[in-house]
C-alpha cells in the first residue's frame, strides 16, 4: 500500500521510545539499535505502519526502545506472531528481531516456516553465540568446545549456521552484517527492508558480558580485513587488507587465492545474489574462519518469489470475485432446508 | 427390479424412533444416515444423531475395528439427545452386528445383510457360530435380508464393475428403512442427482438400489409394520440440519460480519477440532483468513498477532493442542487482547482417545496455565448452540479485552441437529471501537481502563498510538513494563477482576422446573441434551427436580449460589472425574454430588435419571456411570482391543 | 593506611540482626552479603538470607533499576526467615539508598557512602535534594562514610587502576560492618587468598579495603556501639551454608546415588531454574548427564526417553517453561513412568516478573493438562529443604511409577540457610527392581499392576520384556492400546487411584503448636518460615493458634480433614489469589481464609502475623497482604518503572 | 558395545509384534514395515536392544508392529524422546520413525537439532506429502497449489525439501528411499543402520487414501528411470531408461546431458557421499522432477563425526578419571563448613 499524505521528514532520533535502554553498557545491540533508527527515516514509510515483534532475550528488548508499534512476546515465537499480524495486514512493515537462542533453539521451526512461507518479514537475528539473559549458558551457534556456564567441560553439538538452516528453507533474501561494521549494517538493514518478500539478516553481536570477543576476529581492525569477504553483486569476491586474496572454485569446492601469481580477478567467483538456484549461497554460508576462509557479509541471496501474506489475501480476492461477498443469508440456507409454519 | 405385488400393512404411528445403520466404513453408513437425517428433518421431525467413526482411516474391511456407525433419533416432540437405545438397527455384516448389538433394545428391529454372514465374516467379528442362525437373536425382530444378492439383482446390467454395483447397497438399505419409517425417497432421488448427476451409470445404479429396497420394504410378507412419526411442533422457521463444527465455522464468520472484521483463524489440524479450518477455509469469500500453522504453538502466537492486528482472531484444537497453547494464552491474558481459543474436547489423558467425546479439559481451560491467569470460559450445549454460543464469545472478548475460551467436544463437533436459520439482519451487532489519532499532544495511555476494566484496543496503523506491549508484567495505565511490586498485585487483581465482571453481561440462569425442589441437576457443555430429558422425565414422573445448564463456565453466573441453594441436593453429571463440581465445591461449599462418566461416550438419559432417582432415594454419594463391564476376556473383546487409533 | 587510635566501644549483645548491603549491580553487594553469610554461620548463628538481584544482566550504573541487595539475618535462636525489617542497611550510592529505605526499621542503622551523593548520582535517583543533607533521615542513625575516598587511601600507591581500586569498595564496607556486628575478618582474608591468590595485587587491595574498613568502625567517633550476636544452639554436626538450587541439584544427585541410577537432566534454561542445570552440569563424575535441549518441550520429552532407558531422568523449568511442557507430562502420565519435573516459580503470569518470586504456579501443576491427568506434587518449605525434597520425589516417582511434580520458588531458589550436613551412609537407600527376562513362555504384561498400582519398569535392552508403550489410552494389564470404554474408565481410575494412594506414604502431619484451638495456620512451600515465625511470636502471646505445613500439596495427607476441624479458623497465607485455599474448600467444604499476596516478594513475618490477628479479632474475609502503596506518581516511582526485565 | 553371547537367528517374521497392522490396505507404510523386518536380522543386534520411537500420524503407528522396544510418543518429539533415550543408553540401536507432518512441521525443530547434534539415530521420515492420519490437510512437503481439505484453493507456503533441511543442518547422513524400491529401501535403510551418528532418511511413500500417487512420476514403470537417478559411491551420475543420460555440472549448477554426442561418462559429476564439504549433497537435493531433474536416490552423504550420545558419556568418563568417582560426602562438605557441637 501508498502512502497519501506527505510524510513529515523524520530524524532518527524520532523513532527513539521514550524508554531507558537496559542493555549492559558496550553492548553489540546498541549499535544496531542505533543504525535502525538511522535507516528508519529513509524507508518513506509512516512510524506507525512500522511494527517490531520479538522473543524474549537480550536482543528482544529492542521494540521497546523504538517509537512504533511493537511487541516482545515470549521466547522463541517471534516470527510466528508476526505471521498472524502480517497475514492481516500486509500493508505494515514488520520486523522479527531474534537472537541466536531465540531464534535457533526454541523458536528453530517458527523461523524455519516463516521462511519458507516468504512472507514479507525483515527477520534480524542477533548472534553472540550465547544466552545472554539468562547468564552465560551456551547457544546453538556457540561453537564446539566452549566452555559456558552449561557446559562446563565444553559443548559437544556442532553449531548450527544460521544462514545456512535459512538457505536450506527456501529463504529469498539472505544477509550478514557485523555490529561495528555500522555503515555496512545500515546498508544491509536498509536492503533487508526493501526487499519483498522474507527477508532473513545474520548480524554478528557482541555480548561483553558473557562472551567478549566471540567475534574478535571478524571486528578487529587488524584481523577483519582478511577474516571477512563483503559481497558485492556481480563482482569477484576479492578480500585481504591489501585486497590480493579472492575466492575460486574448484569443482563443488571453494578455495582461497592470492591474486597476481597468474590468477587474475576473472579466475574467481563472482558473486550472483540473484542466482536462480540457492547452491552459491549455501556454499557462502558454509564458509567459516576457522576452516580458513574470509566470512562473507552482505547479501548472499535475494531473489523474488511469491509472498505467502500477499498471496493469502489474493485468495480472498479471488474467491470474492468468483462467488462475491459472502452473503451470509444463502450461506446458511446452502444445505437442505425445510420449514415448519 | 422385480415386480411382486404390493402387500397391504399395517402403519403404527409413534412418537419418536432411532435408527441406527452400522456397518463398515467403506458401507457408506455415514451417508446413509445422513440421508436418512435429511429426510427426517424435511418432514417435519426433531432430530438428532450422533455419528461414530472408526479411528482409523481405514481398517482392515470386515474387522471389528473398522465398523462405522450412524445413529437418528427423530421425534414429533422436542429431543435433545440421539437416543439411548436404538428401535431398528441396520447391520451390514457381522462385525457391525458384534458391535452395535449391545444397544438394539429388547424388541426391537434388526435388519441385516444376511449375504456378509459367511464364514470370513463371522471369523472377524469373532463369532463361532452364526448369529442368524444359532438363536441368539430371538429376542430381537430380525429380518435377514439378503441385501447383496437383491442390490445385484437391482442394478443388473448396467456397465459397472461388481465392486462398484457393491456400493450401492447401503442404498438398498436406506430404501428398505425409509419404508419402514414412512419416509419419501424424493430428497434421496434429488440427493443422488446431485451427486452423481455427471457419472449417470452410478446414479441409475443408486437410484435402483434405493427404490429395490424401498420396494422390498412394501412387498416382502416377513415385513408386515410400517411406522410412522409426525412433524414435530418446532418454532415456526426455516430449518436446516446442522453439524457442530459447521455451526461454529458459521457462527465465527457472522460474528466477524457483526462486528465488522477480517476473521483470521490460525489452526493446527487435530481431531476433533479440524473441520473448523477446513470449513472456514472453504469460505474466503467471507473475508477468512485461514492459516494452518507449523503447530498450535504458532497457530495461537500468530493469533495474538492477528489480534493486534485489529481482526478477530480465533485459534481452535483439541487437548493436547490446547496444552501446548497454554504458554500463549498466558500472553494473550497479559497483552489483554480480545480473540477466541477454541477446544474441542477429546478423550485424554495425552493422546487418549483421539476420536472419542469427553468433558475433561475444563480444569486445563479454567486453570492450566502458570502464574494467576484468569480467562472467561464459555461451553457450547449441542450443535447448533455452537453458532450462537461463537457470537457470545467474541462479544465478551471485545467488550473486556479478554482471549475467551470456547468449549465444545467430538460429540458436539461431530453430531448435528435441526437448526432454526437465523436471519443476518435480525442478529444483535457487536460494537468495536478503536481509538483513533488522539488530539494533540495527548499521549496514548495503553493501559488506561473503561468501566468494564477494558483497555483500548489500538491497532497499528494508527498515526500517534504506536506502542509497544508483551509479556512482562505492565504498569497500570500507561503499559510500560513494571517491577513494582505493588503495580504487580494491582494488574493480577485487576485482570482477575475484570473476569469476574464479565458476569454482568451472563443473563439470569434459567431454570427448567421449579425455582426451588429435592434436586438442581446442574450441567454444562454438551452433557445438557441428556441432562434435560432425564429431569423432564422426572418431571413427568411428578418429582421435583429441575434442570440448570451453565454456558458461562468462568466466571459463574452470579445467581447461581442462590439457586442452587433452594435446592435439597445438587446433582453434576459430567463426563470426567468431577471438575465443574470441583469448582462448584471451591466456591459456594456446596456439598454437590457428581455423576461422572470417562468412556468416550456421552452420557445416556437413563445413565443421568438413574442416578438422579437414586440421589432422590437418598444415594448421595458421587458416582460413576456403571460401564458396561466387559469381561475382558471374551472373544470379542479381545479382538476389538486390538490396536487402533486415531489423530 | 591512617593509624588512628583504637577507641574504647561499648558492645551490646543481641539476640538476633539483620543486615542489608545494597549499591550498584556493578558494586559488589552480592559478594559482601555472602561472605558476612559466611562468616555469620562459622561464627554459630542461625541465619537466612535473601539476595535481591536486578532484572537486568547490567543496568546503567547508578539507575534505580540496577539497585542489587543482599540481606542477612543472623540469629542466636532458630530463624526462618531473612527478617522482615533491617536493623542495618548499608546503601553505596543515592540509587540504592531510594529503592531500599523503606525496609530500614525506624532508629536502624544507615551506612551510606556519602562520596556517591554527588549531583549525577542524586539525579539518577530522583532525588532533588540530598536526602544526606536535608533531615529526611533523622529518624535513622546515619553514618556518613567516604567510602570512596577511603577506599582509595588505604589502597593508595598498589599498582591498579583508580577504577579496579574503587571497587574495593565493597571490601571496606564489609570491614565496617564485620566490626560493627564483631565478626571476624579471618574467613573473608581466606576468601581473598583463595580467589584471588593468582592476582597479587587485587588480594592486597582488598585485603587493605577490608582491613581500613574494620579500622575505620574501631577508630571513628561517630559509631560508638558495637553488636554481639551469640551463637545458636543448632543441632550438633557440621554444617555448611546452602542455596536453595544447589541443595536440589545435590538431593538429585543423592537419589539417583541412593537408587543406583544414573542422573539425567533435561532442561532448557530460564530463570530461576538455570542454576540446578549449571550445578549438575559441574559434576559429571557422579554419573550425571546434564542435557541443555532446543526448548522446554525437548527437554521433557528426553526426560522421558531418559526414564524409558532406565535413568533417573529429570526436568527443572520455570511456569512459562512448565506450561510448555503440559502435553509432554500428559504422555508421562500416561506411560507411567517414573521421573520429576521441577517447577521454581516466579512471578507470573507470562513472562510476568522473572527474576521475582511467586506461588501461582499450583493451579498448573495440579491441574495444567488436558483430560484426566494427576500427578503428585510436592514442594519445598526452604533452601536446605530442597535437598530432602528431591529424595522424596524420587522414592515416590519410583514406588508409584508416576511422574512427580516437585515445586520451589524464585526465594528459595536463591536464598541460603545453614544445612547440616548428612552423612551419605545414614541416608535412606531408594529400592527399584527392573523385572527380568521372564521365565520361559510368559509373556510380559507392561501394565500389570502391584499392590501400590504401580506397572512394572522394563527397561530396554532386558531380552524378552519387549513392550510397545505410548500415548493412547491403554488397556489395563496389557497395555496394548484401548478403544474400550470400559477400559478407559477403569483405566483413568486407575490413574487416580494411583496418585491417590501416595497418602499412604506421607507420615501424618506435624502440627507446631497445640492439636486443637482457635486457628490453624495452612502453609506450603516457601511460605514456611514466615508463617512458622508468626505463628510461634503469637504462641509466645499466649494464642491459641498452630501451623501446619504441607510438604505433598496433592494428594493431601490423610488426616489433614482432621486435623482442621480441630480449629475454629482455618487460615492459608499463600503467594497467589488462594490457589491451595481453592483446593482445600473443595474437597473438605471448609471455609478457609486466605492471606494473599502477589508482589514478588515473601510474606513479611508481620503481614502474617498481623492477619492472625485480624482473624482471631473475627474479621474472617480473605485479604491481600496490603502492597505498600506507592504513589504512582511520585519521581522515584516514576523512574523505577522505567522498562527493566529479566529472562 | 558388543554383543557376548552367540546371538539366535532371527527370521524377519521374529520382529513382528502380535499387533493387527492397521493401515489402509494398499498403504506404502507396508512396505516400509516389510523391509524394515528384513534388514533387522542382517544387523546382528539382539531384538531387545532395538527401540523404535515415533510421533503421532499413520506412519507414527511403526513402533506397534516390531516386535522391539517401542514408544509411539507425541507429536512431532519423537527425535527428541529419542536424545533423551539414546543419551542414557549409547549401546541401544535408536529408531525414529516420523512423518512429513509430524517431522517437518511440529516437530521441524527437535528434528533439526537432533540432526546437528549428530546422535546415533537412525531417522526415517515417511513423506507423503499429505497428513494421513487427520484425514488429508495438506503437509510442509505438499507442493505450492496442492488443493487439499484445509487448502480448497490451493497451497500458497512453498514446500520444504526435507534433505536439503537436514544438510543444512550439518547431517552426517542423508539419503532417499521409495516404498516400492523395495530392495533399494531395504539398502538403504540397512546403510542408515550401520551409520555411526545420525542417518536421516526420506522415503517417498504413497497414501493412497489422501494423496495418491504423490509420487507417481518416481515410481511408475514408464517413468522412473528417467525421474530418478540411483547414487553410487564414486560412480558418475547417469540415469534413463537407456542409461544414456547424466548430470553435469556446469558452474555451481547441475545440469542433465545426453550421453554420446560429445559427452562422456567423464565429463559427468562423479558421487562422493563421503564430500568433506556437504555442497554436493545440497545440490543434488535441490534436484526436482518439476524442474526437469531426475530426483536422485540413494546414500546422499555420510561422513563420520563425534557422536553427541558418545561424547556426553566421555564427558562422564573424562570427569570421573580426573576427579574420581564423585563422592558424596566430599562434595557437601566443599564448600565453607563449621561445625557445631
Ligand atoms: C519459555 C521460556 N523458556 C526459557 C526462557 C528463558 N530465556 C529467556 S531469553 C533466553 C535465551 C536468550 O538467548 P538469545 O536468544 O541468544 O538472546 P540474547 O539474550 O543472547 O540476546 C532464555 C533461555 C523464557 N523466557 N521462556
Ligand atoms: C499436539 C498434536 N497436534 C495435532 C495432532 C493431530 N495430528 C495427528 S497426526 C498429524 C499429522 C500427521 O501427518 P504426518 O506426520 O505426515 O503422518 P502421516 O499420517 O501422513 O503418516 C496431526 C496433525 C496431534 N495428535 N497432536
Ligand atoms: S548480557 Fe550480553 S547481550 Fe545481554 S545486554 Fe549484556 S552484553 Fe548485551
Ligand atoms: S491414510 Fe494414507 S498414510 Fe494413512 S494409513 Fe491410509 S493410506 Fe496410509
Ligand atoms: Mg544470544
Ligand atoms: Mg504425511
Amino acid at each position: 500500500m501508498s502512502v497519501d499524505l506527505p510524510l513529515p521528514v523524520l530524524k532518527p532520533a524520532d523513532f527513539a521510545s521514550d524508554q531507558d535502554v537496559r542493555w549492559c553498557p558496550g553492548c553489540g545491540d546498541y549499535a544496531i539499535l542505533a543504525q535502525m533508527k538511522k535507516i528508519m527515516p529513509t524507508l518513506g514509510i509512516p512510524r506507525e505502519k512500522i511494527v517490531f515483534i520479538s522473543g524474549i532475550g537480550c536482543s528482544s528488548r529492542f521494540p521497546y526502545y523504538m517509537n512504533t508499534y511493537g511487541m516482545h512476546s515470549i521466547h522463541g515465537r517471534a516470527p510466528a506472531v508476526a505471521t498472524g499480524l502480517k497475514t492481516v495486514r500486509p500493508d505494515l512493515q514488520v520486523w522479527v528481531i531474534t537472537g541466536d537462542g531465540d531464534g535457533l533453539s526454541i523458536g528453530g521451526n517458527h523461523l524455519m516456516h516463516a521462511i519458507r512461507r516468504n512472507l514479507d518479514l525483515n527477520i534480524i537475528l542477533f548472534n553472540n553465540r550465547i544466552y545472554g539473559l539468562t547468564k552465560g549458558q551456551y547457544s546453538p551457534t556457540s561453537p564446539l568446545g566452549k566452555k559456558t556456564k552449561s557446559t562446563p567441560m565444553g559443548a559437544i553439538d556442532n553449531p548450527l549456521h544460521p544462514l545456512s538452516i535459512a538457505i536450506g528453507c527456501e529463504a529469498t533474501f539472505v544477509a550478514r552484517a557485523i555490529d561495528t561494521e555500522i555503515k555496512h549494517l545500515g546498508e544491509v538493514l536498509k536492503r533487508a527492508a526493501e526487499h519483498q518478500g522474507v527477508s532473513f539478516v545474520e548480524v554478528y553481536q557482541n555480548c561483553n558480558v558473557f562472551n567478549d570477543g566471540a567475534w574478535a576476529y571478524a571486528k578487529e581492525r587488524e584481523t577483519k580485513a582478511d577474516t571477512t569477504l563483503e559481497l558485492v553483486h556481480g563482482k569477484p569476491m576479492i578480500f585481504g587488507k591489501n585486497r590480493d586474496k579472492g575466492i575460486r572454485l574448484n569443482g563443488m569446492n571453494p578455495e582461497v587465492v592470492e591474486l597476481g601469481k597468474g590468477i587474475s580477478e576473472d579466475d574467481l567467483l563472482f558473486h550472483d545474489e540473484k542466482a536462480a538456484e540457492p547452491s552459491l549461497a549455501y556454499l557462502l554460508s558454509r564458509m567459516r574462519y576457522e576452516d580458513g576462509f574470509p566470512e562473507p557479509i552482505g547479501v548472499f541471496r535475494a531473489v523474488e518469489r511469491p509472498r505467502y501474506d500477499v498471496m493469502i489475501n489474493d485468495q480472498v480476492e479471488q474467491m470474492t470475485a468468483e462467488r462475491g461477498k459472502g452473503d451470509l443469508d444463502k450461506l446458511f440456507a446452502s444445505g437442505d432446508t425445510w420449514e415448519v409454519a | 427390479m422385480s415386480t411382486t405385488a404390493v402387500l397391504e400393512k399395517e402403519i403404527h404411528t409413534l412418537d419418536e424412533a432411532t435408527v441406527r445403520f452400522c456397518g463398515d466404513s467403506g458401507d457408506g453408513m455415514q451417508l446413509a444416515g445422513t440421508q436418512f437425517t435429511n429426510t427426517s428433518a424435511l418432514m417435519g421431525n426433531d432430530i438428532a444423531t450422533f455419528p461414530d467413526f472408526p479411528a482409523e482411516i481405514r481398517a482392515p474391511q470386515g474387522t471389528l475395528a473398522g465398523v462405522s456407525g450412524f445413529q437418528v433419533h427423530f421425534s414429533s416432540t422436542d429431543i435433545y439427545t440421539p437416543g439411548d437405545t436404538v428401535d431398528a438397527l441396520v447391520a451390514m455384516n457381522p462385525a457391525a452386528l458384534a458391535t452395535n448389538l449391545g444397544d438394539l433394545r429388547t424388541g426391537g428391529i434388526l435388519i441385516v445383510n444376511s449375504d456378509a454372514f459367511e464364514a470370513k465374516g463371522l471369523d472377524q467379528a469373532g463369532y463361532e457360530t452364526n448369529p442368524l442362525e444359532d438363536g441368539t437373536l430371538k429376542s430381537y425382530r430380525l429380518h435377514k435380508v439378503a441385501m447383496t444378492k437383491l442390490t445385484r439383482a437391482a442394478v443388473e446390467g448396467l456397465d459397472m464393475s461388481q465392486k462398484e454395483k457393491d456400493r450401492c447397497r447401503n442404498f438398498f438399505a436406506m430404501g428398505l428403512v425409509f419404508w419402514l419409517y414412512d419416509r419419501p425417497l424424493e430428497p434421496t432421488l434429488r440427493y443422488i442427482e446431485d451427486k452423481f448427476g455427471k457419472k449417470p451409470e452410478i446414479a441409475q445404479a443408486n437410484t435402483a438400489a434405493l427404490k429395490a429396497g424401498y420396494h422390498y420394504g412394501e412387498t416382502v410378507e416377513a415385513i408386515n409394520t410400517q411406522f410412522h412419526v409426525p412433524k414435530a411442533k418446532l418454532t415456526p422457521g426455516k430449518y436446516t440440519s446442522i453439524v457442530g463444527n459447521t455451526a461454529l465455522a458459521y457462527g465465527l464468520m457472522t460474528a466477524a460480519r457483526l462486528s465488522n472484521k477480517r476473521l483470521f483463524l490460525g489452526a493446527y489440524p487435530i481431531t476433533p477440532a479440524s473441520s473448523i479450518l477446513e470449513e472456514l477455509a472453504r469460505h474466503k469469500n467471507f473475508d477468512v483468513l485461514t492459516f494452518q500453522a507449523e503447530d498450535e504453538i504458532a497457530a495461537m502466537t500468530a493469533t495474538i498477532g492477528a489480534a493486534f492486528a485489529g481482526a478477530m482472531a480465533v485459534t481452535a484444537s483439541s487437548g493436547p493442542g490446547i496444552a501446548l497453547k497454554g504458554e500463549g494464552i498466558g500472553l494473550a491474558i497479559m497483552t489483554e487482547l480480545p480473540m477466541i481459543v477454541i477446544n474441542v474436547q477429546r478423550g485424554g489423558p495425552s493422546t487418549g482417545l483421539p476420536t472419542k467425546t469427553e468433558q475433561a479439559d475444563l480444569f486445563q481451560a479454567i486453570f492450566g496455565r502458570n502464574g494467576e491467569c484468569p480467562m472467561p470460559v464459555i461451553a457450547a450445549c449441542s450443535p447448533a448452540d455452537c453458532f450462537d454460543v461463537a457470537q457470545e464469545a467474541w462479544r465478551i472478548a471485545v467488550r473486556y479485552m479478554v482471549p475467551v475460551m470456547l468449549l465444545t467436544d467430538g460429540y458436539i463437533a461431530n453430531g448435528s441437529e435441526p437448526w432454526r436459520i437465523p436471519k443476518y439482519a435480525d442478529l444483535k451487532k457487536i460494537e468495536i471501537t478503536h481509538p483513533g489519532r488522539p488530539s494533540n499532544g495527548d499521549t496514548f495511555l495503553a493501559y488506561r481502563r473503561d468501566e468494564r476494566l477494558a483497555r483500548p484496543w489500538a491497532i497499528p496503523g494508527t498515526p500517534g498510538l504506536e506502542h509497544r506491549i508483551g509479556g512482562l508484567e505492565k504498569q497500570d495505565i500507561t503499559g510500560n513494563v513494571s517491577y513494582d511490586p505493588a503495580n504487580h498485585q494491582h494488574m493480577v487483581n485487576l485482570r482477575a477482576e475484570k473476569v469476574a465482571r464479565v458476569a454482568n453481561d451472563i443473563p439470569p440462569q434459567k431454570i427448567d422446573g421449579p425455582a426451588s425442589g429435592d434436586l438442581l441437576v446442574l450441567s454444562w457443555g454438551g452433557t445438557y441434551g441428556a441432562c434435560a430429558t432425564a429431569v423432564h422425565n422426572l418431571q413427568a414422573k411428578g418429582k421435583a427436580v429441575s434442570h440448570c445448564h451453565l454456558r458461562w463456565v468462568n466466571p459463574l453466573p452470579k445467581d447461581l449460589g442462590d439457586i442452587m441453594k433452594r435446592f435439597k441436593k445438587v446433582l453434576i453429571p459430567e463426563l470426567n472425574l468431577g471438575q465443574l463440581r470441583t469448582i462448584i465445591r471451591a466456591i459456594y461449599l456446596i456439598d454437590a454430588i457428581g455423576l461422572n462418566k470417562v468412556q468416550g461416550k456421552p452420557f445416556s438419559v437413563a445413565e443421568v435419571a438413574n442416578k438422579m432417582e437414586a440421589v432422590l432415594r437418598g444415594d448421595l454419594s458421587s458416582t460413576e456411570a456403571p460401564p458396561e463391564m466387559s469381561d475382558l476376556e471374551a472373544p470379542v473383546k479381545a479382538i476389538l482391543e486390538k490396536v487402533s487409533h486415531g489423530g
